[in-house]
């Protein structure tokens, strides 16, 4: 098994204050790794700061350039835009195809054509989700994935990620519900930056 | 990009409001201005090019504030920024898309709203052609502006005090133009400056732009 | 050591202290020197009367509001090439002055240009790109005031002074070709410096180093100012961190 | 006094403008350097107490 990603000694910060110092953890080819940790306590910014989106502010983090598929609470999906149309796009963008399989395992493929706009919460995040497939990136970092869908699209997507990470994919998820995977658990809790831990605080210049 | 570009202009056109709005607004402050100024058709035909050139800049600022506010709201452009394509060129293409669906529909409209103000005959030529000319950078500087400021809650009027001050070179050059074509005086450099203003915009503002978006993500 | 130890905020505060009383009490001399002279002991132009008196604010403001806008155009660049708080720090800190400088500017010409050219305003072009310079004063400073995060707010309020810079030089020139100077005879500038005799000259200059030595001292006022504010800030971070 | 001639209204009320509005910058930058010294030595003392 090859490591996908790997974090070490990662401080992350928001705001100008530190929220999580010293975190190291590595995912490897078709493992997943749920983070779990209170509200709050910098799931979300870590996931960011894994994703590229923002800067750490000490650590290291390698991996395979342009290999994350970042998934956050806001879907990205276009109301005016058909469920087809919104899935088109984005494979575009990636230059990856797989919109009908998508669609399938989501089990969209009598929605296709309606607007998104006209989709249930649950029904827009499943959506949101089969955007991961079009990708075609091996590792998703997943914020939330779970939010207003019901025990049945939680099966599907639970069943999706489990595809993803037999084809040799990984996953690393913030989530609070069990998605019954074989995964590892990764608490963040530990982590939690203590004032005057020193490291990477942006405002430590003024200190 | 191509995708995003033909997402971007399917968006406008099916949410309605893009570039009907846009017109509708033009229509409206060169129909204003009459009233304004007395209706004779000397001082009109005078003013003319200047009005058109206002008008089309204000309603070209109407629609800034869209190019990446929704796309930020929704998440788009936290995907679009871990997507493989960089953000100079997301930039380039929303900023093109606005000018396809604001720019371009104010060029075409021009000539009409010319009758209205009395534009004299060899002005609606150098009228369009200083449009289609600078409105290209009023896009592109736009799209800066709401780079900047796509990141506040109430962001447009600060966007609207951050461009109208970089409008400024294109709107001298640009009325210019359209002046002296209406007056048949000579207007090469003008026309060259405007150019220039465009041509400079394009090349360098993408960058900063795309320097701003991503400040404003993390 | 190299010299942007000097950047570190501790260090600037430290060697900071001394110098604002020092530079305080010389703007203070120089600019009462500089404007007195002017005012009381300097004779009428054979031209302009007693109205060239107004040079004496208006010429060094008119500089000042330029060289405050450049200040903040380094500032901007150290901020974002090494990023030293104290440099971003600085360049908000002189946003205000030069903007009081440009309004300054402003009014004394339009003061200065109703005996002269018969009007309160005349859309000159030196004086339309003051008008202009005002407002790119008044942008970079709501964008300072709208944004949060002051790491944020250095970033982008850095990005605009570069693009503003650009489009401030494009409207200067823009500004000349849409009105060439109808009024340039009636002007005194620093570049016809041969038309200023000694009389006028002389405390002329000491105005000038007036105004720049109150910038330089009101700069370092207003940026030990922010570095405070920063450190309070970051103080009560922690202490919500607990 | 110097005589101003003709020119009384618009020297004096320049000298003014400019003297009002640089004191005025003055002020505000001194008081507002003293109030944030101030609310800054009474954060540093509760940081110092704990």
């Amino acid at each position: 098994m090859t490591s996908l990603l790997e974090v070490q000694d990662l401080t992350v910060q928001r705001g100008g204050v530190a929220v999580l110092a010293g975190v190291s953890l590595s995912l490897a080819e078709g493992e997943a790794l749920i983070l779990r940790g209170p509200n709050g306590s910098g799931k979300t910014t870590l996931l960011r700061t894994i994703a590229g989106l923002q800067p750490s502010s000490a650590g290291r983090i390698s991996v395979v350039p342009e290999a994350i598929a970042y998934a956050a609470h806001a879907d990205g999906v276009k109301s005016v835009l058909t469920v087809v149309e919104n899935l088109r796009f984005w494979s575009g963008i990636y230059g990856a195809g797989g919109v009908e399989e998508a669609l399938e395992t989501f089990e969209l493929e009598g929605l296709a054509d309606r607007p998104a706009g006209a989709l249930s919460a649950g029904q827009k995040r499943r959506l949101g989700l089969s955007r991961l497939l079009v990708t075609g990136r091996s590792i998703w970092v997943l914020d939330e994935p779970t939010v207003s869908l019901d025990r049945a699209a939680v099966a599907m997507f639970a069943g999706a990620v489990r595809a993803h990470l037999a084809a040799g994919g990984a996953a690393l998820i913030a989530t609070h519900i069990d998605l019954g995977l074989e995964a590892r658990t990764f608490d963040v809790a530990p982590y939690k930056a203590r004032a005057g831990s020193g490291e990477g605080e942006f405002d430590e210049a003024f200190l | 990009m191509i995708r995003l570009l033909l997402r971007d202009i399917v968006l406008a056109v099916r949410a309605g409001g893009g570039f009907g709005l846009g017109l509708a607004f033009f229509l409206i402050v060169t129909v204003l201005v009459p009233f304004g100024v007395g209706p004779e058709a000397d001082l009109l035909s005078r003013i003319a090019p200047g009005i058109l050139w206002v008008g089309a800049l204000l309603s070209c600022l109407l629609s800034l504030d869209r190019i990446f506010q929704l796309d930020f709201e929704d998440g788009t452009l936290d995907l679009l920024a871990t997507a493989p394509i960089p953000m100079e060129g997301v930039v380039a293409v929303k900023a093109l898309a606005h000018w396809l669906t604001t720019g371009l529909p104010l060029v075409l409209a021009a000539p009409v709203f010319g009758v209205l103000l009395n534009l004299p005959g060899p002005g609606y030529v150098w009228l369009v052609a200083s449009l289609a000319l600078g409105t290209p950078a009023l896009s592109m500087i736009g799209a800066f502006g709401a780079a900047l400021t796509v990141g506040l809650k109430r962001g447009g009027l600060l966007l609207s005090l951050l461009v109208l001050p970089l409008y400024v070179p294109t709107l001298i050059y640009g009325t210019e133009v359209a002046r002296r074509g209406a007056e048949g005086l000579d207007l090469g450099a003008p026309i060259a400056l405007l150019a220039g203003i465009t041509l400079a915009a394009l090349a360098l503002l993408p960058f900063a732009a795309a320097a701003a978006i991503r400040v404003n993500l993390r | 050591m190299s010299i942007w130890e000097y950047a570190n905020p501790l260090k600037f505060m430290g060697w900071t202290a001394p110098l604002v009383p020092v530079l305080s009490v010389l703007a203070a001399v120089a600019l009462s020197v500089g404007l007195i002279w002017g005012y009381f002991f300097t004779p009428d132009d054979y031209r302009m009367g007693a109205s060239v008196k107004i040079i004496y604010i208006h010429v060094p403001s008119a500089m000042m509001a330029i060289n405050a806008w450049a200040m903040m155009l380094v500032a901007s660049l150290i901020w974002i090439v090494r990023r030293h708080h104290v440099s971003a720090l600085a360049a908000k800190a002189a946003a205000p002055i030069g903007m009081v400088m440009t309004v300054i500017a402003l009014i004394t010409g339009a003061i200065w240009g109703q005996p002269m050219w018969g009007t309160w305003w005349a859309w000159d072009p030196r004086l339309t790109s003051f008008l202009i310079l005002f407002l790119f004063y008044i942008g970079y400073m709501a964008m300072w005031a709208a944004i949060e995060n002051p790491d944020t707010a250095a970033d982008l309020t850095s990005v605009l002074c570069l693009v503003g810079s650009v489009f401030a030089i494009l409207s200067r020139y823009a500004v000349n070709f849409w009105n060439q100077g109808l009024h340039q005879g009636a002007s005194l500038s620093m570049d016809a410096e041969e038309n200023v005799a000694d009389v006028f000259w002389v405390p002329l200059l000491v105005a000038i180093a007036g105004f720049v030595l109150l910038f330089v001292a009101l700069v370092l006022v207003r940026t030990r100012t922010e570095i405070r504010a920063r450190r309070l800030h970051a103080i009560v971070a922690r202490e919500r961190m607990g | 006094m110097p005589d101003l001639g003709k020119y009384v209204v618009e020297v004096l009320s320049a000298y003014a403008l400019t003297l009002l509005l640089l004191a005025g910058l003055v002020v505000i930058s001194w008081a507002r350097s003293r109030r944030m010294k101030r609310a800054l030595e009474a954060a540093e003392a509760r940081r110092a107490n704990g």
